[in-house]
């Protein structure tokens, strides 16, 4: 039950990202959404008593809560700009379409008879929407660094959909995705921060001279 | 303990390239660890042929004939690419492409992405398999990230977002079939062991059937995006075309074969509950779209390494399409085709390396007379492009033979014949633009020569695969091709 | 029939490559001279194979496993491939008797061995297409046999248009080799195996039949040079070396020919009427384009490919005439027809070659290959002139030489279908390829008028032309061979017909039957057909004895004196003879409908008055029409879709992205509906 | 051997008559030109003439040019051994020697063109090229008439279709008479009479069958003149044994030779005439409208052989 009402927040979390305007309050509010989960996760430890999950909630609140948007805050204060999180479509129609493809995605993921997984689980479409939003953040967004923390809702979503259907992957895995999820944002940053020094702009339109 | 030693050794070598000081110093490590690097694996696929499968640290590692087939590519490939690379990092410093710092970086990421690329194919927990995938992704990043210009930021930038994405798409694969394993096992087994090649392999074990369809959708897009299957292919030849040339033979040849492993040891699990035959059409599908989508860009393209890539993703697409024909030969010609295509395209691409740093350009349309220009290269050229194109006293003929041969067997005709149509029309746009790279007069402007001794020699052992495969595949190989085909059709019998 | 002589060639052909290259530097021409004893070993061990194989049995020669069930090399030598043998042996000892001494101009800027090695490599391929007996033994040796053609092909690329030549060469027969791929697995399908002999008890159901047959006649005449895939043709064999287009124009088309036989005889059962009729059709349609198109050609090498194109339209009819007779249930017309195709298929290998290597010779000696430029050169290079007289009248079918015994056969066999056609219109399809056939011989006369006469009578119209030297001693040698070989043939037809024996009456199911020319068909009269250009070439000698008697007798002894040619009371220049284009200008008049002849005339008006000109630039040839019409346009469009098609690439990472949740859905939505 | 001397005496009738035919056909003209013309005998004198005269040959020809006379005359002797003039069967008869027959006079005009183009003056090439063109264009009419004509004996020996032929009585069918009349064009264009070229002239921009023969003097003038005029009696008489062959000696007995030969004299002179006739009627044509003229009878003849079918 806890499960569900976190998700909720997460999915509501994620249309949050698509509504804000500047790339440092959506690094903040990335923060917030990994603080929530690993609360969740902290609770379904509680509630299971397994271990590893316990590690894992500490894992998530410590890499994906505290570390990853220090980096990124980091990276946004070396490049020292306040910076727009342009995108190519309007706010308000953005939101339309998020919410649109949440909607669309409830419709299917009932059809898709996952019920089999356990009846109990309501979390699948709530997960499958956070993939859809992450996707849809990356591809409405401009600048790059908003592409990197839409790859991050996605690892957000799916972190919760393991948690719900499976108690989380095997232990050793869920070391390795951490540690994923960890080296891709370092790249993430210092390619930003190259591209910064290269072109002075976040700017994808900077990024289309490789055609055909 | 073998498994362990082979993963090792290159991640020390790389450790060790990046701290040592002077470059004559990173060379000597970086010869000598991938030797030993490359000598290990094929010890270990020798004792896979020897022993069928090879397990350590209690079921953590494990080889079975198809990992031991892509190991051996890593093996040869891996260290022709290691030989080849000194030469052209030496002439990229000399010419002032790469300073100091970026020739230890490459030494130290090349290493790693030599690691990351053994991890994939000895790892027994599919999880970790994922796992692997996406690290030899970010580590590929960094390599392609080398060179301080616009284009090869660009290609990182989107190397690593199209695969990130995908990879994470594969991750809700696993997810699911995770889910669904534990759902049906969950009691009777330990949770960790659920999610091992050697449990899920067996063909007795059955799961949800309509999760794991769903998780073989998920998965056949995201490790798809890896692979470079069509339409989710459009990272590849940036990403190949901007890297350095060593680590684009690597990422053609040998990259794309482990997440095609990857895929199919998930086609293997999915199988057994699913049936092979819903997931042929997956395959077979995804393949001929590959084939027919490179042409148009192959037969229009101006710039050489790019017209290698697309190359890459025909030869992705007929290895798929082999692997959906199924059957004992469709799934030994699909073996056999992988490592065919992996020794022709990294000599095509050692090759197309030489030519790019003695033209100084990568515009095919400026690299005229190169059968003079390159007494070596010019016709190692030569051998490659006619190989790739599938002509018979080649390897690569044989395979594409038996895919076409299974594919009329196996009651699979249009598939094969599209395919056959395909590689022709291939074949035809890659020699028109071979033919005037290679013949014609040579201008008087790059003075005929080899570049140096380490970026010809390297070319030899590619070279003499490619030509002594196209008659006469040694017992050994085709014992563990066989093998490996086995495993595909029946399950992996622990 | 002794097994190593097959497997002794081939690895004598290995074998002599292998010492051209090996053998550098100062040893360089030892081995070269060793690969041309070799080459001419093999050739010998290939004729004797033919002669001995043509009336043996099927013999396998040599069997390797390969890794995969199917990937196996097979050779094998049966009574068909024989006949086949023989011809590569006998064209293949000759042009490596003239290589010895053409290859001596590349000394300087080329690699020598590198060619020797190439030709033999190539006759081994071509020997290896004809005994391959199994479906990958022969695409393995087709596919290699067109490599190494094309490499040699392209021997000379320094020069422009070569390589462009060579890869449109290379392309088409690559696509051919794809429509005959699936042929094969259409009939492995059928016969549940790979092996030939298997393949040829295999039934067919009459749907699938018609399928292999026209896949195989797409593949096979892309190879033979049917008309409309025949493009590559005029361009390749112009550019490589004189000997090795003599290779290719003499033996290579004749490899395309076995393969079409081999299926139409052995892998299917006689088909409906319209099988032959297509190929009566396609065979009358090449042969006229080829010989018009020949008649506007002012290279040599490029007219003597178009020749070439015209030659395998005949045979091509002969063929078809054969599936006509096949299909009506007439076998003896049936072995008629195939006689006049596989007899034509050996004369014109033995002539084209001849011609070939005659204008090698004279490229070498003259420095150029266009006709209009020499002249004259019957003086300073008689041999020549001689062996080239003897060529060109065998291209010409004159009687006592080989040609005219194909073209008699061809034409008793077109004169059989036009009296007892099964059907009214096929009788008139025999009519309109008679008529198609003498248009064509007799074009192909005044083709090989204009090819003998224009380079080697009348005055030189250049100054290399004056001072050419005879050609060297081997190329004399291998020339005056294939002269002989002509005459014997035309002479002794028996020779070769009876070769090819045997496969009649697999044809005709008689065992024993009448020798092949005594094979009368019915409808071509009663008495005996045997032709006897024996007796006419008697005729004709004694005629020429009772001509000089005669003259002798009436008028007594006369002296004859060296005077002026007459023009008109001026002394004669180089520039007043005719040119060849000029000789051949009437045809292309009077057939300009179908040539389109494209016509520059450039006036240099004397600027004073608008009257007097001061000179004349006239240019007029043939645009290559199929390309012109059929393939340029088709690879414009080609390659405009392919740019429309590259901007789905279009550097923005978004559409990347779009594009990758697209196919998810895509699937998704596909996978839900089924 | 009864045979043989048959044959043998149907080769010197046919050789000796020849120029006679030439003459007679002269004559006739001169006559329908109100005007007297050479005595029939006159070729003969020519001949004669020409044999005893000393010949120029040009500096710039090669030994081609001096073997040309003998290797012509020598083809058409052997094309007069096919063709059965008085008796039934000739000298020589098998299957397909209608086939021979023609090529034996492409081998001849091949010879002479080349002649033509030896001596290196532009008179012989241009009637060298036309020669080869008109041919080229008569060729295929040919063998379509030859077929039509053959298809009631369904064989191509030369002897068997004269026999066919005889036994069938005076035709009625129209397609024999279009055969006919494709057949009559062919002959005046192989013999190169008027509508095709003019036999008599010299005049350089008209001849096309004088042109090569342009610079042959002395002997080789005479055999070149004399196996013209053989070739066109074998034609003339190739048209009397398709289309009327009637009074061919069957067997070698006394009365039936004497009767062939008369009936064989009284076919050329009709021929002949017909020929005479035809050349005062009409005038010379371009060398361009050719096409249309030989195309003309190649349907002619595709007609005959379709009604034939029919029939």
């Amino acid at each position: 039950m806890m499960l569900t009402a976190t998700s909720v927040i997460l999915v509501i979390s994620a249309l949050l990202l698509v509504w804000v305007k500047s790339i440092m309050s959506s690094i903040r509010i990335l923060a917030l959404q990994s603080l929530f989960l690993g609360i969740a996760c902290f609770a379904l430890g509680a509630q299971t008593g397994e271990a590893e999950v316990y590690v894992m909630a500490v894992l998530t609140i410590l890499v994906k809560a505290i570390l990853i948007p220090a980096i990124l805050g980091s990276t946004m204060r070396r490049i020292n700009i306040r910076r727009e999180a342009e995108k190519y479509i309007g706010r308000g129609a953005s939101l339309l379409l998020a919410s649109g493809l949440v909607v669309f995605n409830y419709a299917v993921t009932e059809r898709l008879d996952l019920m089999l997984l356990g009846s109990e689980i309501r979390t699948l479409p709530h997960a499958v929407s956070m993939l859809l939003i992450g996707l849809f953040v990356m591809i409405t967004h401009k600048k790059a660094i908003m592409q990197g923390i839409g790859l991050i809702v996605i690892e957000n979503g799916l972190f919760l959909l393991a948690l719900s259907t499976a108690l989380g992957m095997p232990f050793i895995v869920e070391i390795g995705i951490f540690l994923d999820v960890l080296v891709s944002v370092i790249l993430i940053s210092i390619l930003s921060y190259r591209m910064d020094r290269t072109f002075r702009s976040l700017s994808t339109d900077w990024l289309r001279k490789l055609k055909g | 303990m073998l498994p362990l030693w082979t993963l090792l050794v290159p991640a020390a070598t790389g450790a060790l390239c990046y701290a040592a000081r002077n470059t004559r110093l990173i060379e000597r490590v970086h010869l000598a660890g991938s030797t030993v690097a490359s000598a290990l694996a094929l010890w270990l696929v020798w004792r896979v042929y020897e022993e069928g499968t090879v397990t350590a640290l209690g079921q953590f590692f494990l080889v079975d004939a198809l990992g031991a087939v892509v190991l051996a590519i890593i093996a040869l490939v891996g260290w022709t690419a290691s030989l080849f690379s000194v030469g052209y990092i030496r002439h990229e410093r000399a010419k002032g492409a790469l300073d100091a710092r970026q020739v230890k970086q490459y030494y130290f990421w090349y290493h790693m992405f030599v690691a990351t690329m053994l991890a994939v194919c000895m790892v027994n927990n599919l999880g970790l398999l994922w796992v692997a995938v996406e690290a030899t992704t970010i580590v590929s990043a960094f390599l392609v990230a080398l060179y301080r210009k616009g284009e090869a930021l660009e290609a990182a930038w989107k190397y690593l977002i199209l695969c990130g994405t995908g990879i994470a798409i594969a991750l809700l694969g696993v997810i699911l079939l995770y889910a669904s394993a534990i759902r049906t096992f969950g009691d009777a087994h330990n949770v960790h062991e659920l999610l091992n090649w050697s449990f899920l392999g067996n063909p007795d074990v059955r799961l949800q059937p309509q999760v794991v369809g769903l998780a073989f959708v998920f998965l056949l897009v995201g490790l798809g995006t890896k692979i470079g299957f069509a339409p989710m292919h459009f990272w590849l030849p940036d990403a190949h075309s901007q890297a350095p040339t060593p680590v684009s033979a690597l990422l053609s040849g040998v990259l794309l074969n482990r997440a095609m492993l990857a895929l199919i040891r998930f086609a293997v699990v999915a199988g057994h509950t699913v049936g092979l035959d819903e997931i042929r059409p997956y395959f077979i599908g995804a393949g001929l779209v590959s084939v027919l989508f490179a042409f148009p860009f192959v037969l229009v393209q101006q710039d050489l390494k790019r017209m290698l890539a697309f190359s890459t993703v025909e030869h992705m697409g007929i290895i798929a399409v082999a692997v959906g024909i199924g059957g004992a030969a469709g799934y030994a010609a699909a073996m056999l085709q992988m490592f065919n295509h992996a020794m022709a395209k990294s000599l095509l691409f050692m090759a197309a390396g030489n030519l790019t740093q003695k033209y100084g350009t990568k515009q095919m349309a400026r690299i005229t007379g190169a059968l003079r220009i390159l007494p070596f290269t010019g016709p190692a050229a030569l051998v490659g492009v006619l190989a790739i194109s599938g002509l018979p006293p080649f390897s690569l003929f044989t395979s594409e033979f038996s895919v076409a041969a299974a594919g009329f067997a196996e009651g699979r005709p249009w598939a094969a014949a599209v395919m056959l149509a395909g590689i022709a029309l291939i074949f035809g746009a890659m020699l028109f633009h071979a033919g005037r790279m290679m013949f014609g007069a040579p201008r008087e402007k790059p003075a005929a020569g080899e570049l140096s001794r380490w970026s010809t020699y390297p070319l030899l052992l590619p070279l003499a695969f490619v030509v002594v495969f196209g008659l006469y595949i040694p017992p050994a190989v085709s014992g563990l091709i066989r093998r490996a085909a086995d495993i595909m059709t029946g399950g992996w019998a622990s | 029939m002794r097994l190593w002589l097959p497997g002794g060639a081939l690895a004598l052909f290995l074998a002599g490559a292998c010492a051209a290259l090996l053998f550098s530097g100062k040893a360089r021409t030892a081995g070269r001279r060793l690969a041309y004893v070799c080459s001419a070993v093999a050739c010998a061990a290939l004729i004797a194979t033919g002669a001995v194989g043509v009336s043996g049995e099927t013999a396998a020669v040599a069997r390797f496993r390969g890794a995969l069930p199917f990937t196996e090399i097979l050779l094998r030598v049966n009574d068909f491939s024989a006949f086949f043998l023989m011809i590569i042996g006998a064209v293949g000892l000759a042009a490596t008797i003239y290589s010895a001494g053409y290859v001596k101009q590349y000394e300087g800027h080329k690699s020598v061995p590198l060619l020797t090695a190439g030709m033999l490599l190539f006759l081994a391929a071509m020997a290896c297409v004809v005994m391959a007996g199994n479906v990958f033994t022969f695409l393995l040796a087709w596919e290699a046999m067109s490599v190494v053609s094309w490499l040699l092909a392209t021997y000379e690329h320094e020069r422009p248009g070569t390589q462009r030549a060579g890869f449109i060469y290379v392309v088409m027969t690559h696509i051919g080799t794809v429509f005959l791929t699936i042929a094969f697995f259409i009939l492995r399908h059928y016969s549940g195996s790979f092996e030939f002999a298997r393949m040829e008890q295999a039934s067919l159901p009459p749907s699938a039949q018609s399928l292999v047959f026209v896949l195989a006649l797409i593949g096979f005449g892309a190879k033979a040079g049917l008309v409309p895939l025949h493009i590559w043709l005029p361009r390749a064999h112009p550019v490589a070396p004189s000997h090795i287009s003599a290779l290719m124009s003499g033996v290579m088309l004749k490899t395309a020919v076995y393969g079409f036989l081999v299926f139409t005889l052995y892998f299917l059962q006689p088909g409906p009427l319209w099988w032959g009729l297509l190929v009566l059709a396609a065979g009358a349609n090449t042969a006229l384009f080829g010989v018009l198109h020949a008649l506007g050609e002012a290279d040599k090498k490029r007219m003597l490919a178009y020749s070439s194109i015209e030659n395998m339209g005949i045979l091509f009819m002969g063929i078809g005439a054969m599936l006509i007779f096949q299909a009506a249930g007439r076998p003896s017309a049936a072995a008629f027809a195939l006689a006049a195709a596989l007899v034509h298929a050996a004369n014109h290998a033995l002539f084209k070659g001849l011609l070939f290597m005659g204008a090698g010779a004279v490229l070498k000696a003259a420095g150029t290959s266009n006709m209009n430029l020499p002249g004259g050169l019957i003086r300073t290079m008689p041999w020549t002139a001689l062996f080239m007289l003897a060529g060109a009248l065998a291209m010409a079918a004159m009687p006592p030489f080989n040609g005219f015994v194909g073209e008699w056969l061809l034409f008793q066999s077109l004169f059989a279908l036009g009296f007892e056609g099964p059907t009214t219109a096929l009788r008139i399809a025999g009519a309109l390829a008679v008529a198609a056939l003498a248009l064509v011989g007799a074009l192909a006369a005044f083709l090989s008028v204009r090819l003998f006469a224009f380079t080697f009578l009348a005055l030189p119209r250049s100054e290399q032309a004056k001072e050419a030297k005879e050609a060297s001693l081997s190329m004399r040698v291998a020339m005056g061979l294939l002269a002989v070989g002509c005459l014997a043939a035309g002479l002794l037809p028996f020779v070769f017909a009876g070769s090819a024996q045997r496969v009649l009456e697999r044809i005709t199911g008689l065992a024993g039957a009448a020798p092949a020319f005594e094979v009368s068909p019915a409808a071509v009269g009663g008495g005996t057909s045997e032709i006897a250009p024996a007796a006419a070439a008697l005729l004709i000698l004694c005629g020429l004895a009772a001509a000089g008697l005669l003259t002798r007798l009436i008028g007594g002894r006369t002296r004859t004196v060296r005077g002026e040619t007459w023009n008109c009371g001026e002394p004669l220049e180089p520039r007043m003879t005719y040119t060849a284009g000029g000789f051949s200008k009437p045809v292309r008049v009077a057939f300009q409908r179908l040539l389109m002849p494209h016509r520059v005339l450039y006036v240099d008006r004397d600027p004073r008055t608008p009257y007097f000109a001061r000179g004349f630039t006239y240019a007029s040839e043939l645009p290559p029409l199929v390309e012109n019409l059929l393939y340029k346009p088709a690879m414009n469009l080609l390659v405009a879709g392919a740019r429309l098609f590259r901007g789905i690439q279009n550097g923005v990472v978004q559409s990347y992205l779009l594009y990758l949740l697209a196919t998810l859905v895509l699937i998704l939505v596909w996978r839900i509906w089924r | 051997m009864g045979e043989f001397l048959t044959g043998l005496a149907q080769l010197a009738v046919v050789v000796l008559i020849a120029p006679l035919v030439t003459g007679f056909i002269k004559k006739i003209k001169a006559i329908l030109q109100g005007r007297q013309g050479p005595r029939i005998l006159q070729p003969y004198y020519d001949l004669y003439k020409y044999m005893r005269k000393d010949a120029v040959v040009s500096r710039e020809s090669s030994w081609i040019f001096t073997a040309t006379p003998y290797v012509v005359f020598g083809a058409t002797l052997a094309a007069a051994a096919l063709v059965p003039v008085i008796a039934r069967d000739s000298l020589l008869s098998f299957t397909g020697d209608l086939v021979l027959l023609i090529y034996l006079f492409a081998l001849a005009r091949f010879f002479i063109t080349m002649a033509g183009v030896d001596t290196g003056s532009s008179f012989g090439a241009q009637g060298a090229s036309r020669e080869m063109f008109v041919s080229s264009l008569a060729e295929p009419a040919l063998f379509v008439t030859l077929l039509a004509a053959a298809l009631p004996a369904g064989t191509t020996n030369l002897s068997m279709i004269a026999d066919r032929a005889a036994e069938r009585g005076w035709p009625t069918s129209p397609a024999f008479y279009m055969m006919l009349v494709a057949f009559a064009i062919l002959v005046i264009a192989e013999t190169g009479r008027i509508p095709v070229d003019n036999p008599d002239t010299h005049l350089e921009l008209t001849m096309i069958h004088e042109g090569p023969l342009l610079e042959y003097s002395g002997k080789a003038l005479a055999l070149l003149q004399w196996s013209a005029q053989i070739k066109q009696v074998l034609l003339f008489a190739l048209l009397a044994d398709f289309c009327f062959p009637w009074g061919m000696a069957v067997s070698a007995e006394w009365p039936a030779l004497p009767a062939g030969l008369a009936a064989f004299a009284v076919k050329m002179a009709a021929i002949g005439a017909f020929a005479a006739f035809v050349e005062m009627s009409t005038a010379k044509m371009r060398l361009f409208k050719f096409p249309r003229l030989l195309g003309a009878a190649l349907v002619l003849s595709f007609f005959a052989l379709t009604a034939e079918y029919l029939m």
